[in-house]
């Protein structure tokens, strides 16, 4: 993976955060069980999600919180920091279901997006402020939020 | 407090309860899976050589990754316990709202964190379906060495 | 015992023996922890280290079902191959020679270790077996399994 | 941990106590996150329907792992379970009864280790072996 450094002067304010594309699907959901420890059947059982009122297995709103980092911690480099990030989990998503071993069935992809709506300087920190959020092929933003980063800075360097 | 308020005597007993601190260890491998399961090929999280050599200098967590209490306990725990409140409140369902991250340091492997949780607001509000409350939680991580790497703020909705 | 139509093609039978690439697994705590919760296996020596330290291991082991899994390379880049669209897992065999403790990095390297066919009630089916080593950071053997798979 | 078995205790005939699991789809989830095997059959009813099956099925090597939770259940902190092997020829579905059952079918001293032979499966609540297999364990000896 080739990284390239982003810097404090290469953002304004309307700067668009580079998109990530993403696909749930009902693989990705249960290694996201594994990975983070959440093992709530509600999403990956069907008849337990049908209890609790969903139509079926839903996206881990923590999955995608952790897609919004994703996002973030590719844009800024190895060179940034993310100082903060929140979101609020206002929709559901839906997994897309397996076709085969490896590939999952036509379906949503989601996107991630963010853009930028503050920068400034405080405490020697280059710092910039964003809007970020999950997106539905419906483009609706099924999970909002934003993000604080510090990023370095060219004239730093010189 | 009105008539009715989801914001029982109980539940406002329980402002202020805090976990037991829960160890947390970070292991490379639990990271790797972490990454793998967000795919974020980042090598920052899973390649030990090229983290080497980057400033951080050995593998760190993608945000929002703490590594794995040692002991089950923790805010699960604290949830549990607030369960029966809730259910007497008339609000017994909960959802998960969102949270609020603020990273102060890195989290490398191999760091042991020691985590803090309580709860620390309830807030009511009149949805469409009736009451719901909001319930703030605060968790600190600290590392070994005593030094605050992040906090947490998450809002679950009880309905 | 390659008669007229035999589904075990000269091409197959060249990867007997070829080793597959090295599988590197950190045992980790972490790993261990999770392997016996799938298990719902509460021994004391897959989790408690002061009651694993007081042990004869003197610490955290594994339980045996984490070498023979995919986590721990487990027929990790073998050629298989096989005519037909279907596949199963047939079978496991493992023997272990040294306990599998927390901390350790096993290396395992799989081969193909033979085929056999069979008509089935279904047709004809073949047999392959894939035989993985383990071995710890002392370049000990720490064990030995045989995996079946099955296609039809 | 229960008290230690010795090999003077053992002779063949001898059944091992059986251990009963029921594995939930949420076992399989665990399982899969801890063995790394995510094919779908095993938590995508969609999947495992189109494949032909009624439901998920419990993971072989699950199964492979709950017999040696048996065994080493029963042979204590001192014994050694050398080897265990097992052919997974029927399929189990979760929540259902598995139960984990073993037999001795042969002992004998060698090269200073005192040697247990047992046949092993696991059945299914319709009483059909589903995994039967092989396992060899050396005990410590009171002599």
């Amino acid at each position: 993976m080739a990284k390239k450094q982003l810097y404090y002067e290469d953002v304004e304010v309307g700067t668009e955060v580079t998109p990530l594309a993403k696909v749930a699907t009902t693989q990705m959901l249960v290694k996201w069980a594994g990975g983070s420890g959440d093992f709530n059947p509600l999403h990956f059982e069907d008849s337990f999600a049908a209890s609790q009122g969903v139509d079926s297995p839903i996206v881990h709103g923590a999955l995608k919180r952790a897609w919004l980092g994703h996002l973030m911690t590719d844009w800024i480099g190895d060179g940034g920091f993310l100082k903060k990030l929140a979101c609020q989990y206002r929709g559901m998503d839906y997994p897309r279901k397996m076709k085969t071993i490896t590939d999952p069935q036509e379906g949503e992809t989601w996107w991630c997006r963010g853009t930028v709506t503050k920068k400034y300087v405080e405490d020697d920190q280059h710092i910039v402020e964003c809007d970020i959020w999950v997106e539905n092929a419906k483009g609706e933003k099924t999970t909002p939020g934003s993000a604080t980063v510090v990023l370095p800075f060219k004239k730093a360097k010189s | 407090m009105t008539e009715g308020s989801a914001i029982t005597d109980e539940l406002r007993s329980m402002i202020g309860m805090a976990t037991e601190p829960v160890i947390m260890e970070v292991e490379r491998g639990a990271i790797r899976r972490y990454a793998d399961a967000i795919g974020d090929p980042n090598p920052l999280f899973s390649d030990v050589e090229y983290a080497r050599n980057s400033r951080y200098g050995e593998v760190i967590c993608p945000p929002g990754f703490f590594g794995w209490p040692l002991k089950r306990g923790g805010m699960m725990e604290l949830l549990g316990t607030i369960g029966g409140a809730l259910f007497r409140a008339g609000v017994p369902r909960i959802l998960d709202g969102g949270v609020d991250y603020e990273f102060f340091l890195p989290i490398r492997a191999g760091d042991i964190l020691t985590s803090h949780g309580k709860f620390a607001d309830f807030r009511e509000r009149e949805g469409r379906t009736g009451k719901m409350l909001f319930i703030t939680m605060e968790t600190t991580y600290l590392n070994q060495n005593g030094d605050l790497v992040a906090k947490a703020r998450s809002t679950l909705i009880a309905l | 015992m390659a008669q007229q139509g035999s589904i075990i093609t000269d091409e197959m039978k060249k990867q007997i023996g070829v080793k597959g690439v090295p599988t590197v697994l950190e045992v980790e705590k972490g790993l261990i922890r999770m392997m016996a919760e799938a298990l719902d296996d509460p021994n004391p020596l897959w989790q408690d280290e002061e009651y694993a330290e007081k042990s004869k291991y003197g610490g955290i082991i594994a339980p045996p079902a984490l070498l023979c899994c995919a986590r721990a390379g487990t027929g990790r880049g073998v050629q298989m191959k096989s005519p037909f669209p279907r596949a199963l897992a047939g079978g496991d065999e493992v023997e272990y020679l040294k306990p599998l403790k927390a901390g350790d990095v096993i290396t395992s390297v799989s081969h193909i270790a033979e085929y056999n066919e069979r008509e089935g009630k279904r047709g004809p089916m073949l047999f392959t077996t894939i035989e993985t080593t383990y071995k710890n950071q002392r370049d000990e053997v720490v064990a030995i399994s045989r995996s079946t798979f099955i296609s039809y | 941990m229960a008290k230690q078995l010795y090999y003077e205790d053992v002779e063949a005939g001898m059944e091992v106590p059986p251990l009963v699991k029921k594995p939930t789809t949420q076992q399989l989830v665990k399982w899969a996150a801890a063995s790394g095997d995510f094919y779908q059959l095993h938590y995508d009813k969609d999947f495992a329907q189109a494949q032909g099956f009624p439901s998920v099925l419990v993971h072989g090597k699950l199964k492979f792992g709950l017999l040696g939770q048996m065994l080493i259940d029963w042979i204590g902190e001192d014994g050694v379970l050398k080897k265990l092997g097992c052919s997974y020829r029927g399929t189990d579905f979760p929540g259902e009864d598995l139960i984990c059952k073993g037999k001795v079918t042969n002992k004998y001293v060698k090269d200073g280790e005192h040697i247990v032979e047992l046949e092993v499966w696991t059945e299914n609540p319709r009483g059909e072996r589903t995994t039967p297999g092989t396992a060899v364990v050396a005990l410590p000896s009171r002599g």
